[in-house]
Order: structure tokens, then C-alpha cells, then sequence
């Protein structure tokens, strides 16, 4: 069992000034690039629930994948570096969004929690550093939304319910595995369908919710990650989803680049974007811009933005 | 052809150096085939994941390095989830990535790559490739 | 109902299977007969090295049973005896025992062990399943219930001498020896005693014959060979008290072997050139075998070739993950050849998991053989009208619901002699079939008193 | 008895290689017999076998022994059988300890022989202090009532009733459902012989229910256990009454359940993934439909494994049974619906006793049916369909199966009232919560209890025949502990210095065994010696010393800790 509930509202009490909650965010390269409607959706939604996401000062990116070697220690320390910078900002909590940045942060602190000789041994590397033994704690904004701010309070500031609308939430694999980084039940997660029920559309159930897409071997090898996409996309069609709403930026974009020409387009957007939405925000902060045409072209035909 | 099996070639360095840089013990593993049965990549594998495990456990290096498996694997720890017998599999795959990486041989060659593909992927999807797949 | 019901027992065979049914029927106040064909009980237990899951010595758990049967005040224990012809049916059996002649006075005989001492004769020891020597005169093992030694009279040489004097027999005059008569502290050699014919009135049997082992020469593409062992073998080789006092050597020349294969299957499954069933134990047995080898031989290699791995037993799918943990490669296929090569022995195999063909040059190989029953089982079984399966085991009168009966009223079966089974198994049974034996002759009581009133 | 009159003979054990690989053994016995008050030492290869014990007996009366060390094993494995060899040549059984250089030394020092050696001295050293001050004690009497008491209606439960019944004595037989019978009620066929368990076991049960032996309580469940072998005092709760009877002897066979399905997340909730029992039930209904809609399924995906042999999800052991009744699933099925299809994933097909071989290889080989070597990563619906994702780890290729149904062999457990019902009982459980039996070789249907004894799944995965033969022997342990006139109990327990104690009460919640009472006229602990397992926890929880062990005094252990300090450290 995850004990996930542990820590509810303890950070947003402890840092919060007059109505508004602050939390250290971390944002990694991609939201900074190609996948700034992540990020500019998810600040908005996030300050219109109370809770303002503080980009650290000084960050630096995480190295997208956690390193598995076990003699691998030096890749483990650019995620450890970003965790040092939240400490140094008085914090014990770390949110992101992006799905990778999120499990590498995760992972690289447990190394440095729970093993006693890397932990000495980075310590050493980085010896401009302060000591660092695992303090901080990195939590992925799907995690605030259930455990800090909760669904009550998500409803209550749904101004334009997503009625009608059947939208499939896609995990992929960082946010799950391993059972020591997982946000939920690594086999039956819950939280994205229960946020896009919050929002006030039907969660549609399917079993590739938690399939890889195939990740980074879109670099090299296209088309077997087109296999695997149109996998996933023709298992949540064919259980009535009208779009797919995703939590990862490689996820988003190899869901949204390699999808076949020739079948229907799926519109695939970020679980912040339909916040946006919902919360009857800027449609600009919504950043709708950057998503495919297909997907512009269904949110306009929903009547869902401008 | 036979392969001849021998105590040197179940201790060969290969071996070892796949069991220390994985930190897993590869003789947990009972030839279930979890991991190949949800394996993602599975479709596209010329040797599936438990065949990586038995050739290791057989010593059998040449097989393994001339097998594209390792390089399609994307690390998503779905064999790893599933074991029944905890083996992390993602992290022995790392292992013989590694052990060809370090000999100074890349999977890929980024220098390669056109400008116009570096320029249309995101970030995350360069770096992590880079990260897995060069050395 | 005028006969007599006797409330006496009769089991036959002194392995495990056999020690706990009379036990457990002599605890509840019965006589019983114990009658077992070799000079001592104990059984294939007490050869075995260690016993899985727990690595138990067998010898410790084992002989603190045996000598409970000689103490105790119900059980009448007659060793190098067999069931020569039974009559009547349940509750009033007649049985004819064969006591063997054992040429030794064994009121006199104190155990001492001046004459196997001494004796010159050197046989294939049966105890050590033919890697050790033991002589004519002999107790199979030093820890043997009853202590007291038997003259093989097919291999005595006095023996053989006065049959040569007799003309019974040709070729060059034997020496005339006598030399454990003559050192004999208390004068317990008889050579005068005969066979004798022991008639017992018994109102229940349990057959408690056991197994042997299906000969290695029935696998022709395996060589005869002496580093080729069966699991017994192994385990002498394996135990403290074996001929090589635990050190694993080969037999052939006294080599550590650095190499080992351990066949699984061995003429079991496989209907066409053995026994169309599963042996049960072997899987346990060999892994065991291949820890204890691990453990004798640090830097040794062992190999298990297998089909399935069968371990369904209380602990025994942890410790097969053990074995497999601590380093024993197993190999998922049959072994279709064995050879000598020089030095080594050659064994062709194959692993189904990697899809390959694999080929080992080995110190020694250990077969895995299948389990069947005892010999003279089917005389046996004959003797008594009882019905035997097609592979020869006893059958028991229903597979699912009546394990312990057999197709005989009062006869009762436990242990291998139904089939293979564990010792957890066969001790279980053992109790199983002693609970028939006591129902019995509770409602045999009840029956009679009945009559009685009738 | 003064020190310099007592003789005391120690019998040093080889144990093969166990204690003299590791220990010299030589060294011990010269060692030990400079030590004084040691009449005699010698070692032999293995002191528990015939000649061991001979060696022993022949010792105490050509050298008049007045006590008596035997260093080997573990005292719970010979500490009987030593003191018997001392009784039988008039030596007080309670003159002879153990000294155990096996567990306590030579198995934990394998690597360190000199320490060993000298360890094993000082552990016979400490045992010669405590010797010279053992009492002579003779057991207690206890008296026996010979009823047996059966928990567990099912097939294990109504065999040993009967056993016992036929045996002559009276049984009360508990069953928490309102009808006896148990799993194998349930299931629609056995192997190999495909009869109807009905066939077998409504006559058994008629037997039973006939039989003026024996008492049955349906809707029962055991509420309390009190006293001890001989003598329980069980309290029954029947809907809402209570129910008092009195027991000698109690056979505990609850059953097992399955693995409940939400530990293992890679199969959804879905009326059409049933568990092996499910499908029992589907079969005996004489039409095979699947739950969903009704129609007939033609493809069916059997999962063996499902939670066994998984240490990470569901359990670590095999569950025995599940290869077997699945074959016998698929062939009943296979017969029952003509042009279906049957894939069977597994990992090792475990058909391992009479005529399972052959049934397993004619299901094997039947048309229609594939076995695939290889577990099962997940299963999700699609549709219409069910989708199983698996791998035939023999050719090498993952593999998607589509089909109508998945029937889950889903691991064995123990039933979720067992680890209560040992609580009741005294008695103890594994890891996993099946019961313990007092030696897995030897002992197989005792508990470490005395008088409770264990059949059925609850003690292990097993199948009707293994159940059977268990049950029927703990009807056999019963039948010989009740043909004894009275029972003897070890004296070796805790007695109460009754000037020395305050009645202060501490060592009465102390006693696991409910042993201890406050006598109220004297106003001090009162052991109940027949109850009184001997454990201690009253010993060193008392704050006055009062209560002390018999045989085990605040002196010999002060005399042992001495010469332990001084002869090993």
C-alpha cells in the first residue's frame, strides 16, 4: 500500500502566505521547449486552486533517465544536485510534472535515502556540495492534486464540467514503475481518472493505460514506437475514448508524432490543459497552440476553446 | 551446432560483470517468462527478455551481444513489476548495454542524426536515448 | 462368528513407513510382528546423507526410532525374515514367516564386532549400494537394529569350503577358515543353525515393502560407467558415516570431481523405454544432492537437468529456489547421451529454455532413477491375494478416498509400496495405515461382542 | 548430595561429521575428564543408535554413574531418549542433561574448529554445574478423557472423526458451515478418475451422522480452549449458545482458502476471469457458460501459478494441487464443449503421484488443448474477448491469446480463521499461517502441543488422498494416546517458593499456558504443574525470585554463568 495520504496538507500549510499555498517546482528541460503548455497550464490551474508552483533558481536537468548500473553513480548526481537546490530553499518537498523528471528525482533520492555506501560515495563526488542524505521528497503534481488540494476542492472550482466528453488517462511507465517511485497501484493506478471525473467527464477505463509507448527508441527506431502508440490509442478508441489526456512529455509527443495517417485522429492533450478547460481559464495559459491540429480542431468542434 | 557448457564459462567475466553492475543475483531467476509474456517491446525482440537471462546464465556472451534485444528495450520496468522472483530484468538489460558501451562502441551515432530530426524531438527523447544508447 | 478375532498386527517391511505403523499400533497397546527381509530396519532411509528441506540427518532422527522398536514391550522384530505364505482373512490371518538362518547365536552374541572385524571375505556392501566392500560376516551399518551380524552364507568361505567337501561344488579347494568362530569371544557362531518356519496368528497386515531403484542399465545410451552413480550411491558418497566419511570422490579414481551432472527423469516419464509415472522425490533429492555437493566441493560445478521441477512439498519450493541461488545450474532438458572421453565423462543434453543443444565434459554424473517397487514385491503381493497397479505397486482400493486399503479386508498399505511418496509422506501413511489397523480391531472387539449376544 | 561423591559419565556424539567435522572430539573427552567431578568421558560416532545407547547404559553400571551428560544435539531431538536409556538401568531420568555442541556450537563455528572445540567444553563444563544440583524427579500423573474433539467438517475432518469413532471413543466434531463436506463438497469430478466426490462422501457423512460416537455441532466454531492433554475444557459457541465439553485429545483441521484475487492487480475484476473453485462450480452445473452472458465459451485460458510460486505478489511455495485439477478442468471441459480450444500456461507441470503422470500426459496430449510453458503477465478484456498476454518461454516468442474465459488456479492459504483458531489452541503457525507440525519428517500430524494434533490443507497444500492419509493419522495419534490409562507430564516446571513470594501476580499474566493463579487464602502464585510447560517467563519476570524452574534454579545458573566466563572467555 502507498501511504500517500501522510504528508496531506502539511506542505501547503507550512509554506502558505495569506490565501495562496507555495511549492517548489521543478520544471526540466522539455517544459521549458517543446512542452511549454504543460508547464503554462499547469501554473495557471494551479494558482486558480490556491496553490502557486515556485520554479527553483537554479536548476539544472535531471538526466531524464535514472541510471540502472550499479557502479553508475555519476549519473545520479544531476538529479541530486536539483534536490540540494530545493533544500538550500528551505523545503523538504519537490513537485514536477513531467513524468521522467519526476521518476528520476524520485529514484536518485532513494539511492541516497537508503543506500548508506553510494550515498557516501556522491557525497564525496561532489564535494563543493553540502552533504545530502535523501531529505527531500519528490512528488508529481498528480499527487499534490489528490493528496494536498484533493478532489473536493478541485470540484469546487470546475466552472464548465467536461460533460459529455470520454477522455482515456494514459500513465505510461515513470509515473508507475518501480513499485518504490509509484505514485499509485502500479497495476490499477487511479488518480487520472479520477481527476478527469473531477473535471466532470467520463474516465474511460482501458488496458493499455499503463503501456509503455515506447519512450526514447523513438530516436532510432520510429516505427516500432508507431506500433506501440497505435496499440494504445486503438485500445482507448475501442473503449470509447474521444482523447487522451497524458501526464508525460515523451509520452504526449510520440502519442501525438507517430500516430498512422490513416486511421481517426486522437486528440491528445495534458491532464493541465483540461484543467484549463474546466476551471474556465485564459484558453492562452491553456497553450492549445503546441497540440497537434487534430486535437485544436476536436477542442474547437467540443466548443472548448475559442 | 553444440555449445559446450564448463564451470569457466558460467564463471566467465561476462558473467560477473553483468551480476555486479546489475546487483542482481540472475540465478533467482525460474524461466517463467513474465517479462517476455508483458514485455512492450516483445513484438519487435530478436531473443525475448527471459532468453537474455538464460544466456546469461549459460555464459553465453556471444549470442547476447549480437542480439538487438538489449537496445529495444526501452526500460519501462514492466518485467520488472511483474517477477515473482524480484529480478529487476531493466537493470540487467542496463548491464549488457553497458558492457558494450564501455568498450567505446555506441548504438547510436548522434553525430549521424540529421539536424532536421534533432530539431523536431523533444529534449527528453534526445537526452535519454543518448543516455541509454551511446556510450 | 465363533473364530477368534486377533487383535495382533503384522507389518511388513522395516523401512520409515514401516517403524511408524508399528509404533504407532504398538503405542496403542497391540502386539505387532515387525518382519523386514534384511538383517537390520532402517530401511533406504538411514543411507541417505542429509534429508530435505531441513538437511536433518537422517541417522539422528532415524535411530532413536529404530531402537524404540527393539525396546518396545509390543513389537516382536524379526530382521533377515520373510513372509513365506499367508491364510484366513481379516481378523484371523495366518502367516508363515521364514526366519533365515543367521549362522549366529544371537542370545550370545554381545555385538562386539571382533568377527566383521576380521573377517577376510570382502562382498559388495548392499548398505552402501556397491560403492563400499563390507565381508561375509557383517552388520549392514555400524548404528544396525538388531547389532548382531549375519554370516552371508553365499559368500562365507567355511561355508563354500564345506560344500566343496561335500562335492557340492567344483573347481579349487577354499581355505576352511572359521576365523570368526575361533575369535569369537562367546562362542555365538552356529553353524548348524538352519532356516526355520515361524507360524503367527495375526488379525491385520500393512505391506510396508518400499522401492528400489530401476537398474542404470536399463538406459543403454548412459555407459556403464563408474563415475555414473545412482542417487543412492551418491548419498553414501555424500554421507559422514559413508565409505568416504562425506568426502565426495569419484569411484573410479579417487578424484575430487570439479564437475557434476545431475539427471533428473531417469526411466520415469517416459512410458516408452521406463515408467510412464513420476518418481515424486527425485527432483527434492538431486537438488539436495547438488547443495550438498556445492557444499562439499566449494568451487565445484553442478548441473541439473530436469523437465519440470517438482517440489510441492511443506518448504520445498523455497529450497529448490535455494539451490538454484546458490549457484546450481539448472537445465531444462533430457539427457540424450553419456560416454567416457579420457578423464571425462561426455553428457549430451539440451536446454529448451534458450533453445540450445548443450554438451558438458563431467567428473561424474548421478542419474536421478526412477523409484519402483521393492523386489519380490509381486511374490509378495501374490502371497498375500493383494492387487498390484500395472507398474507393480500395491493398489490401493480407491485412488481419492481409500489410499490405505488395499483389495484385501484387513490388509493395509503405507509408504512406497504404494507408490512414490516423501518421507513426510511415507511417515504419514505410516500412521494412516496404523489408524486402519486400530478401527479394526476396535470393530472386530465390537463385532464379536455382538455376536456374542446374538 | 555432596560434590565430591557425585560421578559423572559424559558421551560425547560424533554426529557423522556434524560435531566431529567441526569439534575435536578427542580433545573434549581428555579435556573434560580432568574436570572435576567427571567420572567418565568418551565419544562415539553416534551416540543415539543401538550401540551409542548401549555404550551409555553399560557405562552407568560398571562405573556407577550418578549422573549423566550426553553432548550432541539439540535436547528437543534425544533429551527422551538418553533419559529413557538412564531409566532403564535405575538411573533417575532427571540425573541425565544435554549438551548441546551441535546447534548451539558445532553448526554455527563451522568455520572456527578451535573455538568450537573449546566451546563445546565449556557448554559441557556449564552443564556439570547444573547437573550436580538437578533434583530426582518422577513425572506428574495426569488424568485422560478419552473424547477427541475434530475442528473442521471437511473431508479431513469427517476421516478422522470416523477413525477415531470406529476406534471405539467418542468424537465431537465442529464445522462452522450448516453442512458437512467442506471444499471437496464443491468440486465436480476428481482425478484421475473423474467420479463425483458426492459418490465417496455422502455415505462417509451418513456414517458419521449415524455413528452414536459421535456429537456434531453445525454453525459451531470453537470459542475457547483451556486445560491441557488429557484434560481440555472446550468451549463451543453454537449461533448463541455456548457449549462446554470435556476433551482428551483434538484434531485440528480447518481447511484452506484461495488466494484472495485483489493481491494479484494483472487480473482485472471481470465476471469471466473465475478462480479454480468457480469453475468447479460452473462444471457441476452440467452446462458450461460463462458468467458474463451465458454463452458457452469456446476458448478458455487456464493460469496456473496464479499467486503461487510469486514471492513478490502472492506467495513463495507451490500449491500443489493446481496442476492436477486443471488438467482434469480442461478435459472435463474439452468433453463437454466439442469444438473448443484450451490453453493451459505454466511453469512446471508437477504430476508427481499414482496415475497423475499418465492422466496429465492424456490431457497433454488430447486435441484441443496447449500447454505453454510460461506465466501469464496480464489479462484485460477486449470486447467480447478476454486478452492474455503470455510467453512460450520453449520456442521463444511472447504471445496474445484471445478467449471466452480465464479460470485462475489461484494459490492455497490457509483459511483466515486458522491464526485465531491457533491462538485458541496453543498452537503454532508459519509464516504463511498454515499450522506447524512438531517435525516435518517425523512428527508430520503432531503440533508442538501435546494432545493436538494437525490435518489437512491447513497444515500444507495437499491434495484428497494426502488429506486423507493425514487425517487418518492423526485419528491414529489419538487412538494410541487414549488406549494409555492415564498420561505422564515432564516435572521439569515452575514451583513457587510460597515464603519467598508477595503474590504480587506479575508471573500470572506472564503464563502463556494460563498456568499460574493466585491462591487466595495464602494470598501467593499457585502453579498448576499439568499446565506448566516449563518456559520460564514466570521465572524471570518474577521480582521476589520466588518462582523457580525445577532443575533450572537461580543457582545453577549462577554456578553455570561462572564456569562459562571462566573456562570459554
Amino acid at each position: 500500500m502507498l501511504n500517500y495520504r501522510k504528508s496531506r496538507w502539511s506542505v501547503l500549510s507550512a509554506s502558505s502566505r495569506g490565501n495562496k499555498m507555495e511549492l517548489a517546482y521543478y520544471p526540466g528541460c522539455t517544459l521549458k521547449t517543446r512542452a511549454k503548455n504543460f508547464e503554462t497550464s499547469a501554473i495557471a490551474a494551479m494558482s486558480a486552486l490556491g496553490v502557486n508552483l515556485v520554479e527553483l533558481p537554479r536548476w539544472n536537468c535531471c538526466g531524464t533517465v535514472y541510471s540502472l548500473a550499479e557502479d553508475d553513480l555519476i549519473h545520479h548526481v544531476a538529479a541530486i544536485r536539483n534536490l540540494i537546490r530545493v533544500k538550500e530553499q528551505g523545503k523538504n518537498k519537490v513537485v514536477t510534472l513531467c513524468a521522467f523528471c519526476y521518476n528520476t528525482l524520485k529514484r536518485a533520492n532513494l539511492v541516497m535515502k537508503d543506500s548508506p555506501d553510494k550515498r557516501f560515495a556522491i557525497n564525496n563526488f561532489m564535494n563543493e556540495e553540502p552533504d545530502y542524505a535523501g531529505e527531500v521528497e519528490t512528488v508529481h503534481l498528480l499527487q499534490v492534486l489528490r493528496d494536498d488540494v484533493g478532489w473536493e476542492r478541485i470540484a469546487r472550482n470546475v466552472k464548465h464540467p467536461l460533460k459529455d466528453l470520454k477522455i482515456a488517462g494514459y500513465y505510461g511507465c515513470t509515473l508507475l514503475r518501480p513499485q518504490s517511485a509509484a505514485i499509485d497501484s502500479v497495476e490499477r493506478p487511479r488518480v487520472l481518472q479520477d481527476l478527469i471525473k473531477t473535471l466532470g467527464a467520463s474516465a474511460v477505463e482501458f488496458p493499455f493505460a499503463t503501456e509503455c509507448c515506447g519512450a526514447y527508441q523513438v530516436v532510432d527506431n520510429r516505427d516500432i514506437v508507431a506500433e506501440r502508440t497505435a496499440a494504445i490509442l486503438s485500445s482507448a478508441r475501442k473503449n470509447g475514448a474521444e482523447a487522451i489526456a497524458v501526464s508525460c512529455p515523451l509520452c504526449e509527443y510520440n502519442l501525438r508524432q507517430t500516430q498512422r495517417q490513416d486511421t481517426v485522429p486522437m486528440p491528445v492533450l495534458y491532464f493541465t490543459q483540461l484543467m484549463v478547460i474546466a476551471f474556465g481559464l485564459d484558453a492562452i495559459t491553456g497553450g492549445f497552440d503546441e497540440n497537434s491540429m487534430e486535437t485544436r480542431a476536436w477542442l474547437k468542434g467540443k466548443g472548448l476553446i475559442p | 551446432m553444440r555449445v559446450e557448457l564448463s564451470s569457466k564459462k558460467l564463471r566467465s567475466n561476462f558473467v560477473k560483470k553483468v551480476a555486479e553492475l546489475s546487483g542482481q543475483n540472475l540465478y533467482l531467476c525460474y524461466q517463467c517468462g513474465k517479462c517476455s509474456a508483458g514485455c512492450p517491446m516483445g513484438f519487435a525482440m530478436d531473443i525475448l527478455p527471459n532468453q537474455v537471462i538464460r544466456l546469461i546464465q549459460l555464459g553465453l556472451e556471444e549470442d547476447l551481444i549480437n542480439s538487438k534485444t538489449v537496445w529495444l528495450c526501452a526500460s519501462c520496468l514492466t518485467c520488472t513489476a511483474r517477477c515473482p522472483r524480484g529480478v529487476d530484468l531493466s537493470k540487467v538489460m542496463e548491464a549488457v548495454r553497458l558492457l558494450t558501451l564501455r568498450k567505446n562502441k555506441n548504438y547510436i551515432e548522434p553525430s549521424k542524426m540529421s539536424h532536421d530530426t534533432i530539431a523536431e524531438l523533444p529534449q527528453i527523447a534526445l537526452v535519454s536515448a543518448f543516455r541509454k544508447l551511446t556510450g | 462368528m465363533n473364530e477368534e478375532f486377533v487383535k495382533r498386527a503384522l507389518v511388513i517391511g522395516g523401512g520409515i513407513a514401516g517403524i511408524q505403523a508399528a509404533l504407532d499400533i504398538a503405542d496403542a497397546g497391540y502386539e505387532v510382528i515387525l518382519v523386514e527381509r534384511s538383517p537390520s530396519i532402517g530401511g533406504h532411509m538411514v543411507q541417505y546423507a542429509e534429508v530435505f528441506p531441513t538437511l536433518d540427518c537422517p541417522q539422528c532422527i532415524m535411530t532413536p526410532r529404530m531402537v524404540e522398536i527393539v525396546q518396545h514391550p509390543n513389537i516382536k522384530l524379526m530382521t533377515y525374515s520373510e513372509v513365506k505364505k499367508v491364510s484366513g482373512s481379516a481378523g484371523n490371518f495366518t502367516v508363515d514367516i521364514l526366519q533365515k538362518a543367521r549362522k549366529v547365536d544371537t542370545k550370545k552374541c554381545t555385538g562386539c564386532g571382533t568377527c566383521w572385524q576380521k573377517c577376510p571375505e570382502k562382498v559388495t556392501s548392499e548398505f552402501n549400494a556397491g560403492v563400499a566392500k563390507r565381508t561375509a560376516v557383517y552388520i549392514p551399518f555400524p548404528q544396525a537394529v538388531p547389532a548382531k551380524p549375519v554370516i552371508d552364507t553365499d559368500h562365507c568361505r567355511y561355508i563354500d569350503y564345506k560344500e566343496y567337501m561335500a562335492g557340492g561344488k567344483k573347481g579349487k579347494k577354499p581355505p576352511e577358515c572359521r576365523i570368526c568362530e575361533k575369535l569369537c569371544p562367546v562362542g555365538a557362531v552356529d553353524w548348524e543353525q538352519q532356516d526355520e518356519i515361524i507360524r503367527e496368528k495375526v488379525g491385520a497386515i500393512v505391506i510396508a515393502t518400499g522401492f528400489d531403484l530401476m537398474p542404470v542399465a536399463n538406459i543403454p545410451e548412459y555407459a556403464a560407467d563408474p563415475d555414473i552413480l545412482n542417487g543412492i550411491q551418491f548419498e553414501r558418497l555424500l554421507s559422514p558415516g559413508g565409505p568416504t566419511a562425506g568426502v565426495v570422490t569419484r569411484p573410479s579414481d579417487g578424484k575430487i570431481p570439479k564437475e557434476v551432472v545431475f539427471v533428473s527423469c531417469c526411466g520415469s516419464r517416459d512410458p516408452e523405454h521406463g515408467v510412464p509415472y513420476c518418481s515424486r522425490v527425485c527432483c527434492m533429492y538431486l537438488a539436495k544432492q547438488a547443495l550438498l555437493y556445492k557444499h562439499a566441493v566449494p568451487d565445484g560445478q553442478a548441473y541439473i537437468f530436469y523437465i519440470d521441477t517438482r517440489s510441492t512439498g511443506k518448504g520445498y519450493e523455497e529450497f529448490i529456489q535455494r539451490v538454484v541461488g546458490e549457484g546450481v545450474l539448472y537445465l531444462r532438458g533430457k539427457v540424450s547421451k553419456i560416454f567416457r572421453d579420457g578423464e571425462k565423462l561426455r553428457v549430451y543434453g539440451a536446454d529448451t529454455l534458450s533453445g540450445k543443444r548443450v554438451e558438458i565434459a563431467a567428473d561424474m554424473v548421478v542419474l536421478g532413477m526412477a523409484v519402483m517397487p521393492s523386489e519380490g514385491t509381486k511374490e509378495l503381493l501374490k502371497k498375500l491375494g493383494v492387487s498390484a497397479g500395472e507398474t507393480g505397486f500395491v493398489l490401493e482400493s480407491h485412488t481419492k478416498f481409500r489410499p490405505l486399503e488395499t483389495s484385501v479386508e484387513g490388509i493395509f498399505v503405507a509408504g512406497m509400496a504404494q507408490g512414490p511418496k516423501d518421507i513426510p509422506d511415507s511417515v504419514a501413511q505410516g500412521s494412516a495405515s496404523a489408524a486402519r489397523v486400530l478401527t479394526l480391531f476396535a470393530q472386530g472387539s465390537r463385532s464379536q461382542k455382538e455376536s456374542v449376544r446374538v | 548430595m555432596a560434590k565430591q561423591e557425585e560421578k559423572i559419565g559424559v558421551f560425547v556424539c560424533h554426529c557423522g561429521l556434524n560435531i566431529a567435522g567441526t569439534v575435536n572430539v578427542e580433545r573434549v573427552v581428555e579435556e573434560i575428564k580432568k574436570y572435576p567431578g567427571v567420572a567418565y568421558a568418551e565419544h562415539y560416532m553416534y551416540m543415539c543408535s543401538d550401540p551409542g545407547q548401549e555404550l551409555v547404559r553399560k557405562a552407568i553400571l560398571e562405573k556407577g554413574l550418578t549422573a549423566v551428560i550426553n553432548a550432541n544435539c539439540s535436547p528437543s531431538l534425544h533429551e527422551r531418549t538418553f533419559r529413557r536409556v538412564c531409566a532403564s538401568v535405575g538411573l533417575n531420568p532427571y540425573r541425565c542433561e544435554i549438551a548441546n555442541i551441535r546447534e548451539q556450537c558445532s553448526w554455527p563455528h563451522a568455520d572456527d574448529k578451535e573455538t568450537a572445540t573449546k566451546k563445546a567444553i565449556a557448554i559441557i563444563k556449564t552443564t556439570v554445574e547444573r547437573l550436580r544440583l538437578n533434583m530426582m524427579l518422577t513425572p506428574l500423573v495426569i488424568p485422560l478423557t478419552k473424547r477427541a474433539l475434530v475442528i473442521g467438517g471437511g473431508i479431513a475432518g469427517i476421516t478422522a472423526a470416523l477413525d477415531i469413532a470406529n476406534g471405539g471413543y467418542e468424537v465431537v466434531l465442529v464445522e462452522k458451515e450448516d453442512h458437512l463436506g467442506g471444499h471437496v463438497m464443491e468440486l465436480s469430478a476428481t482425478f484421475p478418475t473423474l467420479e463425483s466426490p458426492r459418490d465417496y462422501l455422502l455415505p462417509r457423512i451418513k456414517e458419521l451422522i449415524n455413528n452414536p460416537n459421535v456429537h456434531l455441532y453445525l454453525n459451531s466454531e470453537v470459542e475457547s480452549v483451556t486445560g491441557y492433554v488429557g484434560s481440555f475444557n472446550v468451549k463451543i459457541r453454537q449461533n448463541a449458545k455456548i457449549i462446554e465439553e470435556e476433551i482428551g485429545a483434538i484434531v485440528t483441521a480447518p481447511g484452506f482458502d484461495l488466494l484472495p484475487r485483489e493481491k494479484l492487480p494483472v487480473f482485472p475484476y471481470d465476471p469471466d476471469i473465475v478462480d479454480g473453485l468457480q469453475f468447479e462450480k460452473i462444471l457441476s452445473s452440467g452446462e458450461i457458460k460463462r458468467p458474463s452472458d451465458g454463452k458457452v465459451p469456446q476458448d478458455i485460458v487456464f493460469v496456473q501459478c496464479a499467486g503461487s510460486r510469486d514471492q513478490e505478489h502472492g506467495m513463495p511455495y507451490c500449491s500443489r494441487v493446481c496442476c492436477m485439477y486443471t488438467a482434469k478442468q480442461v478435459l472435463l471441459y474439452r468433453k463437454a464443449v466439442p469444438e473448443s480450444q484450451a490453453y493451459v500456461c505454466y511453469m512446471d507441470i508437477r504430476s508427481d503421484a499414482r496415475g497423475f503422470e499418465e492422466f496429465l500426459q492424456q490431457v497433454m496430449s488430447h486435441d484441443g488443448v496447449l500447454y505453454i510453458r510460461g506465466n501469464v503477465s496480464r489479462v484485460f478484456r477486449d470486447g467480447d474477448k478476454l486478452n492474455i498476454w503470455t510467453a512460450d518461454t520453449l520456442s521463444g516468442k511472447s504471445l496474445e491469446i484471445t478467449a471466452d474465459m480465464v479460470v485462475l488456479a489461484l494459490a492455497m492459504v490457509p483459511r483466515p480463521g486458522t491464526r485465531d483458531l491457533a491462538r485458541k489452541l496453543n498452537i503454532s503457525v508459519n509464516e504463511h499461517g498454515f499450522l506447524t507440525e512438531a517435525h516435518i519428517k517425523l512428527r508430520p500430524v503432531e503440533s508442538l502441543t501435546s494432545g493436538i494434533f494437525l490435518a489437512g490443507t491447513a497444515q500444507w497444500p495437499r491434495d484428497i488422498p494426502d488429506t486423507i492419509a493425514s487425517a487418518s493419522a492423526a485419528a491414529s495419534k489419538v487412538l494410541s494416546l487414549f488406549s494409555r490409562k492415564e498420561l505422564l507430564h515432564e516435572p521439569t516446571v515452575a514451583h513457587v517458593d510460597e515464603e519467598v513470594c508477595s503474590g504480587c501476580g506479575v508471573c500470572v499474566a506472564m503464563c502463556t499456558y494460563k498456568a499460574i493463579s493466585i491462591d487466595e487464602n495464602k494470598k501467593v502464585a499457585a502453579v498448576n504443574e499439568a499446565l506448566c510447560e516449563g518456559c520460564g517467563s514466570c521465572v524471570a519476570t518474577c521480582p521476589s525470585k520466588a518462582i523457580q524452574h525445577r532443575n533450572w534454579s537461580h543457582r545453577q545458573l549462577l554456578a553455570m554463568i561462572d564456569v562459562a566466563g571462566g573456562g570459554y572467555l
